[in-house]
């Protein structure tokens, strides 16, 4: 298969898709993602339960699960990764996943609380116990991720930092690391020792590091890969045609973020005004084309979850608006500038967002593009800019993956939306569970978009793949894009 | 002679030391840093991060550690790559690059020069107008038209060539050869151009008559009398080319995916993975005033009325 | 002997040439066809981009989504559009008659309504009455006006990175070779230490310190382009005026009491005069493709208007569907080069008064 | 200045050439003795002609007394001012009065520069350096002026070096050293590329220029006629010293050197029934390098006259007649 | 006789296009040179008598240069049709050259053993070692002293006339059966052009080695050479031994040349004859006598028509109306 360039094979220090892609071969959490679904499916454990309040998570591990030098996995395999990635000295970034929902944790992790005060605990080699934070009705599911995946004290200790070469690694997962020439490839081989390892159909897979998407397409077409993980946008015209093309939607919206503080988008009608004239589904059929879809909604459509919608496209709304905050027709409406960060799509919307503005509304807009890092630290940190493009791909499979971002000095809150309200709502969905919880989530989603248009949400990302799935089995096309090799077989 | 070359040597430690300095304050001057993603980290990580790498001391005291690691060739850890030493992504990287790149130079300055002499030869008939339209077609071309290009020819049409790939693989040498005329290409233009230009200057000269009086054949003339001294301008240029080839061969690692430093090194500085870019400037500066050394020692044995004091 | 007679023998069969040097230059480059028509087409191109908001052009950046990827025809545009739908119709029907593709089905509803579309108003919509000769791009806009307006930036970098390369480049390596010693040692590793640095940092932080919003980043961009493209040329420059500065013309000059920069500045530098065109007219398009990757940093003319640089990394990507994309930009920008190329040798040999007798 | 006054006096100018031989790690380094002691003084207003064998240092002494190479050693006094000594902006000034026509005329021409702009190159440095207050008319003027004064028509003034011929180019180099009014010229081999017909020319030029501007001439030549015609004094070089020096009519009416000896039977004249008829002197033996510091006569391995202690010591410049001296054994009292 | 003539060129013509017109350096030239003996050739510079001698080695730079016409007989073979492999075998071998500037001839970049070392290992099939044997001694007959140590260096470490002797050492490495010597001497002392010339003499009995001495030295002319050429703007305008030109040259040049010697032996300091007036620009020439200008004894004709060459007596020619339109 053909992936981007993975940094690290480390669990504990993994972050991006390209690492855990490679990873979910290698290693297996108590849960391990379902291949149609990716909610949690038993893993290393086999089989869990939840305390009445939601507080408690205990794990119950099979004993069939075994590292590949056939020592067993175990309870202290678990809280032993816990304690490393959530310990300061590691700096491993995903740190704040188990910060955000086990207790104790994000106390220690600020080097404040020791580790006797995480609620992990190792009840015996079988037995793992987890005390939440609140009642996070996903923490199994979450327990899919790599930030939670079993790490090997042994090799670890052993070989420092040196312990993820193939031939010092253990790994726990249906494949074993075989070789792994950094910017090129990494070859798996089957686990002999994976305890579900007659399930495992497929012997080895080499997976490219390569990052250019039209090389990979290339080397798709020539047979020389089975599997682009990732298209060529630009080729999307006659990728969209071929039968092995696969497209699902992804738990991710793309849009674009005001700052609030700045004028004139502090000005609601402003807002509303500036999304109402943007006609996305044009936007996706025409520019994007890649299977997206176009949203007024902030959160992705998940199960038991009502998505609330901004204003929709309507440009006579959308210059009555704008006439109401002062600017009928566009006259002396200030230039604004869209900055984005350098990306051929990117530039592709911004460009025709720009147009949408400048027919529907009769405003002039300028677009900016600059370098990501740059990019980021402008709108993340400066905060120097009045409307910028964003994105934002949840990391599990709830509401909350979206909404939390928007509560006041929340990190990721770049547009500095501060409402008090809003992060009541969102404080008391911790607590609440089921269905209440979510209704909860609703009132929130609805109050910052259909009530502030805190963004214009644009349309929500799909995963796109090129595989030929009536010569693969077990490939499916997932919510979260992961897939776990282990179903995957020829026909 | 030699102490010209000592004295050139002595001096490449205030230039690296001034390099070296400088990149340092600099990479740390450019906004964004080596943590920050679409995704913002909570404030507590970025801590420990911080904390983890030392880069949450005085920023001098950074710069005194860092010289400090250097000094004893340690170039620290990558920022990004999490589990590799600067060293070892250098070490992986850069043999690759130095293999591809001395290919293409190679190649580019053996058919540069072999297309320069035909030209210069035949000037203004049409083997000349065609070899400097090739040539200026060349340097307008950009790499990332020529690869994918080839890439579609060879590979794609004729399956005479794989798509991509690196010599360690299956297809072995095979995997050089496109990646290799692809990089080449400008720089065997630069160098048909410019030695068309001085070849021609050369052949005017008399004692290129000379030769042909003694009866020499042209082979011998050409080779003995005309490349020295045509050869000048060429090797000034293949100093700093040298140095280039081997870290901008980023279009062409991406388009044939080919494990080298070019992709590291820009893809390092987009990271803002700072050991990381150190340790490229580094070495690419090590290797840039090397090879512009030797350039200068070289002239003095191309051109004899050089001296150097 | 009278001095007229003096006069009629000095004389006799012997041609008085043109007073003026620049006149007698011109003369020599009229003479020279290559560089006569290399010097007419960058005069249109000039010509053509500095008035391109005159010329009977759609506008750049005016798109029409009903026109996206169209090739280059000289039909109208809406009849360009329908045969291309019928194409990809024809194409998606054959397929789900060969392979069996149903999937394909809704995706030739969609073809087969827009072509509905166009169809009823084709007559009516003055928007398809457009030709766009060069065909257009991804938000359907005239490839035409996209690459005459793209020349603005790409020719305006082109020359000011070859003026400052070679002003500073040759000055910068004219002392260093001439004067040599220590100064020869500290320009060139000055130079060193230039190639040497993070390039790409440098010119975000560049970016980062002079950026302001609304304001476009091309004086940025100029500088970013001038801080390293005299390197080379620096180096070259030096390398040859090592090898001249022996010749006796020079001592020549050094004996009348001509001080350091008359020697550089008068007697050597215009002996490097062909090494010097050739190599900045090499140059020349670098530059041009440097602006596209600075552009990514995000310096440049900003969207929607383009650069040649741009437009040809944009077009590259989908060179396969639609070819025009990258052909039209590319090939204009080639036959600049080109016309640039043959008008520096033409100058160079112009300026060269030797050359006359030489073929 | 009174007539008999030095214009130009050079005592013991020293000129040792470093080179290296061997490989870059076994480098050996030594001098070649190019100029080793030269002395001599030219008055106002006369012509010292310089012979010599070929390589014996007469251009490098030249190029030395216009202090393009800076001497070893020695002392070059141009109007009672020491040149070698002089800061580098008096060099400049101190130059105006000295210039140098070179060898070959074509080299020492930029062939970049019109032969007006090479002419009044010189005006324009130091009209530059605000030594010279003139305007661009007149140096306009003067350049025209000086052309037709060499002979070449003013409308060459546009022309490049490459267009002239051998005998203009020389021309050329003759008007530029003219165009300051410089008070001593340099010639070094100035007629040797020429035809006789032009060369005759260019000497007659020499002569008229000099009873013009009251010049003073060192004069290269290898050509022992061209001396005897342009010269009122001449210095007879070998390897690197002065071996005589004497008025010109004495010097060829009464070589006493046996090196001047030589070189006069050697020089040959324009007429075949005398030419086969002449006993020339041969010389035999080895020209020795000049490249090891010399312990005796220069030439004593040539010399038929030779003596014992002319392997021993160095002789030195001798006066024997009026205004006539020797650096040879046989005329030491 | 004529077995004994070696090279025999016949109406040989060469001409330069030029971008100011035709230039035709060489119009018409024609002479023949036999075993042993010297052919001097002398004429005002620009004269076309490099170009002669160029155009027999076939080395005329072209483009702008060709040979427009003629032959150049060696033993009664055209060189001029040979083949480049054929010609190759004469150069430097049969003929060898000694051009005309050695600052410019020598290549700078090369060591003079390399470059002496390279055309003796060619044609006389030495190897290396004794190739550079034989260049050290070809070296000390031209008066380089201490040459072994020498011959290691390059041409700028060499003064003007240590370089051309080089060349010189160099033509006469491998004996060639014709030595075209272009102004050999110029750049010497008249010491060492003795020596020169007398090593020429000697290679000339000795081998019968045919020499073509161009000089501007009317001295040398008068020792050396046997038969005189006169040159002027491209034409031989009178052809003599060398008694008869100095005893009593016919053509205006001829005599104007004598006249503007400086002579050692006759020591009368007055004003030194000159020719009036500059040499004709070649191009272009109308069909006249080119030196009619310059020519006390102009007469109309000379301005119409190139005078004939008319023989005078045998071996001597002269084209001047001056001696009538023809024999
Ligand atoms: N730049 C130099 N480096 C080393 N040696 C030199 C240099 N210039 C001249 N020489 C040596 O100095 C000696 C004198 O050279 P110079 O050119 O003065 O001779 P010359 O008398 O002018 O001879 P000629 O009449 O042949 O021109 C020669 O042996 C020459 O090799
Ligand atoms: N390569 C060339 N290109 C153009 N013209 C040339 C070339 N070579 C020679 N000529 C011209 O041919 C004519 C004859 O030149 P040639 O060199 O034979 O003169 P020469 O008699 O040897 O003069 P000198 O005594 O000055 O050496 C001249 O007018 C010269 O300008
Ligand atoms: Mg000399
Ligand atoms: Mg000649």
């Amino acid at each position: 298969m053909s992936n981007g360039a993975e940094p690290t094979l480390d669990p504990t220090l993994m972050t991006d898709v390209a690492s855990t892609n490679v990873g979910i071969g290698l290693f297996e959490g108590l849960m391990a993602y379902d291949p149609k679904t990716n909610l949690g499916t038993p893993g290393v454990a086999e089989s869990y339960k939840v305390s009445p309040d939601g507080l408690k998570v205990t794990f119950i591990l099979r004993k069939t699960a075994t590292w590949s030098d056939g020592t067993r996995v175990t309870a202290k395999d678990f809280v032993y990764a816990m304690k490393r990635i959530l310990d300061p000295a590691t700096g491993a970034e995903y740190a704040y996943m188990p910060a955000m929902v086990i207790k104790g944790a994000q106390e220690f992790n600020e080097g404040k609380g020791g580790f006797e005060d995480v609620g992990i605990k190792a009840i015996n080699d079988t037995t793992v116990e987890y005390s939440l934070t609140g009642a996070a009705p996903y923490f199994a599911d979450m327990t899919a991720h790599s930030a939670f995946w079993p790490v090997p004290q042994s090799a670890v200790e052993k070989y420092g930092t040196d312990w993820t070469k193939p031939g010092n690694i253990l790994t726990n997962g249906p494949y074993l690391l075989k070789e792994w020439k950094p910017q090129e490839y990494v070859l798996l081989e089957k686990n002999a020792k994976y305890w579900d390892q007659k399930n495992v159909k497929i012997k080895s897979i080499k997976i490219y590091a390569s990052d250019n998407d039209s090389t990979n397409y290339n080397m798709y077409k020539n047979g020389e890969v089975d599997w682009m993980h990732g298209i060529a946008l630009s080729k999307i015209d006659e990728i969209k045609l071929r039968k092995d093309y696969q497209t699902s939607a992804q738990v991710g919206t793309y849009y674009y973020c005001f700052n609030v503080t700045r004028k004139p988008v502090d000005d609601v009608r402003v807002r509303k005004a500036l999304a109402a004239a943007i006609d996305k589904k044009t936007l996706v059929d025409k520019v994007t084309k890649g299977g997206q879809i176009p949203t007024d909604s902030w959160v992705p459509p998940m199960a038991g979850y009502v998505p609330q919608k901004g204003i929709g496209f309507n440009p006579e709304e959308a210059k009555k608006l704008l006439a109401a905050a002062g600017y009928p027709g566009g006259k002396d409406f200030p230039t604004l500038t869209i900055v984005y960060n350098t990306n051929e799509g990117h530039k592709a919307i911004a460009e025709y967002i720009q147009q949408q503005w400048k027919n529907n509304l009769g405003i002039d807009v300028t677009l900016q593009n600059m370098e990501f890092k740059t990019f980021l630290d402008l709108r993340g940190k400066a905060h120097d800019f009045t409307i910028a493009r964003h994105g934002w791909i949840g990391d599990y499979l709830d509401p909350n993956t979206m909404l939390d971002l928007f509560m006041t000095g929340s990190g990721n809150n770049d547009g500095l939306y501060a409402d008090p309200e809003y992060d009541k709502l969102i404080e008391n969905a911790r607590l609440a569970k089921g269905a209440a919880r979510m209704k909860i989530l609703q009132q929130a989603d609805a109050m910052y978009l259909t009530r502030d248009q805190g963004m214009i949400p644009i349309y929500h990302y799909a995963n796109q793949d090129l595989i030929d799935t009536t010569k693969w089995g077990g490939w499916y096309a997932t919510p979260l894009g992961f897939h776990s090799f282990k179903y995957m077989f020829k026909k | 002679m030699a102490k010209y070359i000592i004295r050139r040597l002595l001096s490449l430690i205030p230039t690296m030391f001034i390099i070296i300095t400088l990149s340092f304050f600099l990479i740390r001057v450019a906004p964004g840093g080596p943590f920050s993603g679409e995704k913002g980290l909570p404030e507590q990580v970025q801590q420990n991060l911080l904390k983890k790498y030392h880069m949450d001391e005085p920023l001098f005291r950074q710069y005194l550690r860092y010289f400090g690691d250097v000094l004893i060739g340690n170039f620290g850890p990558s920022l990004r790559y999490k589990e590799s030493s600067v060293n070892e992504l250098i070490a992986q990287g850069f043999p690759n690059s130095i293999i591809l790149g001395t290919v293409a130079l190679a190649l580019a300055t053996f058919a540069g020069i072999c297309v320069g002499i035909l030209s210069a030869l035949k000037q203004n008939r049409w083997q000349d107008y065609s070899a400097m339209s090739l040539a200026v077609i060349g340097i307008s071309v950009p790499l990332f038209v020529i690869g994918p290009v080839l890439q579609l020819v060879f590979a794609m049409n004729l399956k005479w060539l794989p798509v991509s790939g690196w010599i360690f693989s299956r297809a072995g040498l095979k995997t050089l050869i496109l990646p290799a005329l692809t990089l080449a290409f400008p720089y065997f233009a630069y160098i048909a151009r410019l030695s068309r230009a001085s070849i021609l200057e050369v052949l005017r000269s008399d004692y290129v008559r000379t030769a042909r009086s003694k009866g020499l054949s042209e082979g011998i003339v050409i080779r003995r009398h005309v490349l020295k001294g045509a050869l000048l301008p060429i090797v000034s240029y293949l100093g700093p080319a040298f140095a280039g080839i081997i870290t901008g061969s980023i279009v062409v690692e991406s388009i044939f995916f080919i494990p080298g430093i070019g992709k590291i090194f820009v893809q390092s500085a987009l990271n803002r993975d700072y050991p990381l870019i150190m340790g490229e400037v580094i070495v690419y500066s090590l290797f840039l005033v090397t090879m512009n050394f030797l350039v200068d020692v070289l002239y003095g044995f191309l051109d004899p009325r050089i001296a150097y004091k | 002997m009278s001095l007229e007679r003096n006069q009629v023998i000095n004389e006799f069969n012997q041609q008085v040439k043109p007073v003026s040097l620049w006149a007698d230059a011109w003369k020599r480059l009229r003479r020279n066809k290559m560089a006569l028509i290399g010097l007419w087409i960058v005069a249109v191109f000039a010509v053509l981009t500095l008035m391109a908001p005159m010329l009977p052009i759609y506008s750049n950046t005016e798109q029409e989504m009903k026109h996206i990827n169209l090739p280059p025809s000289f039909k109208n545009a809406g009849q360009v559009a329908l045969e291309t739908l019928q194409r990809k119709a024809n194409q998606i029907n054959a397929m789900i008659a060969n392979e069996g593709r149903d999937d394909l089905k809704p995706e030739l509803e969609k073809v087969m309504a827009e072509y509905e579309l166009i169809k009823a108003e084709i007559n009516v919509n003055p928007v398809h009455k457009r030709v766009y000769l060069m065909g257009t791009d991804y938000l359907g806009r005239d490839m035409l006006s996209r690459t005459i307006y793209g020349g603005r930036i790409s020719m305006l970098i082109g020359f000011i990175g070859t003026i400052t390369a070679v002003f500073i480049g040759i000055i910068i390596g004219a002392i260093a070779g001439y004067i040599g010693g220590r100064l020869d040692d500290f320009l060139m590793r000055f130079v060193d230490i230039m190639y040497g640095l993070p390039y790409m940092l440098v010119v975000i932080i560049l970016m980062a310190m002079f950026r302001k919003e609304g304001q476009s980043s091309v004086i940025i961009l100029f500088v970013a382009i001038a801080m390293v493209s005299w390197l080379t040329i620096a180096r070259v420059v030096r390398g040859q005026i090592i090898s001249l500065k022996n010749a006796e013309f020079v001592e020549a000059a050094r004996s009348m009491g001509a001080s350091s920069a008359r020697i550089i500045f008068r007697h050597l530098l215009p002996n490097t005069l062909g090494v010097i065109i050739v190599f900045s007219t090499l140059s020349l398009p670098g530059f041009i493709m440097s602006e596209s990757f600075l552009s990514f940093l995000g310096l440049g003319v900003s969207a929607p208007d383009a650069s040649w640089g741009t437009l040809v990394s944009e077009g590259v990507q989908s060179m396969e569907l639609f070819p025009w994309r990258l052909l039209v930009p590319a090939c204009v920008m080639t036959i600049f080069l080109f016309a640039m190329n043959f008008l520096g040798d033409g100058l160079r040999d112009a300026l060269d008064p030797q050359s006359k007798n030489r073929a | 200045m009174a007539p008999n006054e030095n214009l130009l006096e050079v005592r013991d100018l020293k000129m040792h050439f470093p080179f290296r031989s061997g490989s870059l790690l076994s480098e050996k380094k030594g001098f070649i003795y190019a100029v080793d002691g030269v002395n001599f003084a030219i008055r106002k207003g006369e012509t010292l002609g310089l012979v010599g064998e070929s390589g014996c240092g007469k251009s490098t002494t030249l190029r030395a007394i216009a202090q393009l190479h800076k001497p070893t050693g020695g002392e070059v006094m141009l109007n009672g001012q020491d040149l070698v000594k002089l800061s580098r902006d008096n060099l400049i000034k101190a130059r105006k009065s000295m210039q140098l026509v070179f060898q070959d005329p074509y080299a020492s021409l930029n062939p970049r520069m019109t032969s007006g702009e090479i002419i009044s190159e010189p005006l324009r440095i130091y009209k530059k350096r605000g030594v010279l207050d003139i305007s661009q008319q007149e140096i306009n003027d003067r350049v025209e002026l000086l052309m037709e004064r060499v002979g070449l028509s003013r409308y060459f003034k546009n022309r490049y070096p490459h267009e002239f011929s051998g005998g203009q180019r020389q021309r050329i180099g003759i008007a530029r050293a003219l165009a300051l009014k410089p008070d001593l010229i340099l010639c070094d081999e100035p007629v040797s590329a020429l035809d006789v017909s032009i060369q005759a020319q260019i000497l007659n030029l020499f002569k008229d220029l000099q009873d013009e501007f009251q010049l003073t001439y060192l004069f290269v030549a290898h050509d022992l006629s061209v001396i005897e015609y342009i010269s009122t004094r001449v210095a007879v070089m070998y390897l690197g010293a002065i071996m005589e020096i004497s008025a010109s009519i004495d010097l060829y009416k009464n070589p006493l050197h046996p090196y001047t000896q030589a070189l006069l039977s050697a020089a040959p004249i324009p007429d075949p029934v005398i030419e086969r008829k002449r006993q020339r002197i041969i010389l035999t033996g080895d020209v020795p390098s000049p490249d090891k510091k010399r312990t005796c006569c220069y030439f004593h391995d040539r010399c038929s006259k030779r003596m014992d202690k002319c392997s021993a010591s160095i002789p030195t410049l001798h006066e024997v007649g009026t205004d006539h001296n020797v650096a040879c054994f046989l005329y030491h009292d | 006789m004529t077995d004994d003539v070696i090279l025999q060129v016949k109406d040989l013509k060469t001409y330069f296009k030029l971008d100011e017109g035709l230039l035709k350096a060489v119009d018409g030239v024609s002479f023949d040179i036999k075993k042993g003996r010297t052919l001097g050739i002398v004429g005002e510079s620009g004269s076309g008598k490099s170009v002669t001698n160029l155009a027999i080695m076939k080395l005329i730079p072209s483009p702008p240069g060709w040979i427009a016409g003629g032959e150049v007989l060696l033993h009664g073979k055209d060189i001029l049709k040979m083949s480049d492999t054929e010609i190759r075998e004469i150069r430097g071998n049969k003929i060898s050259m000694i051009f005309q500037d050695p600052m410019t001839c020598l290549n700078p970049f090369l060591r003079i053993s390399t470059q002496m070392i390279e055309t003796i290992v060619l044609h006389q099939g030495l190897d290396k070692k004794a190739a550079k044997d034989k260049a050290i001694e070809m070296l000390k007959l031209a008066g380089i002293p201490a040459p072994e140590k020498r011959i290691d260096q390059y041409p700028h470490q060499f003064s003007g006339g240590m370089r051309q002797r080089v060349m010189i050492a160099m033509a006469l490495s491998c004996n060639p059966e014709i030595l075209i010597a272009d102004e050999p001497t110029t750049a010497l002392d008249v010491t060492i052009q003795a020596q020169i010339l007398e090593l020429i003499n000697e290679l000339s009995e000795r081998l019968g080695t045919a020499v073509i001495l161009i000089t501007h030295s009317l001295g040398v002319v008068a020792g050396m050479c046997d038969e005189i050429c006169v040159m002027y703007a491209g034409r031989i305008v009178e052809k003599a031994n060398a008694d008869q030109i100095f005893g009593e040259p016919k053509h205006p040049y001829t005599m104007g040349l004598i006249k503007s010697v400086p002579r050692l032996d006759k020591t009368t300091k007055e004003r030194l004859y000159s020719i009036p007036g500059q040499p004709p620009n070649v191009i272009n020439l109308p069909d006249c006598c080119p030196f009619f200008p310059r020519c006390e004894y102009a007469k109309d004709i000379c301005k119409q028509k190139y005078p004939p060459v008319s023989g005078i007596s045998t071996g001597r020619s002269v084209a001047c109306w001056l001696y009538g339109g023809g024999n």
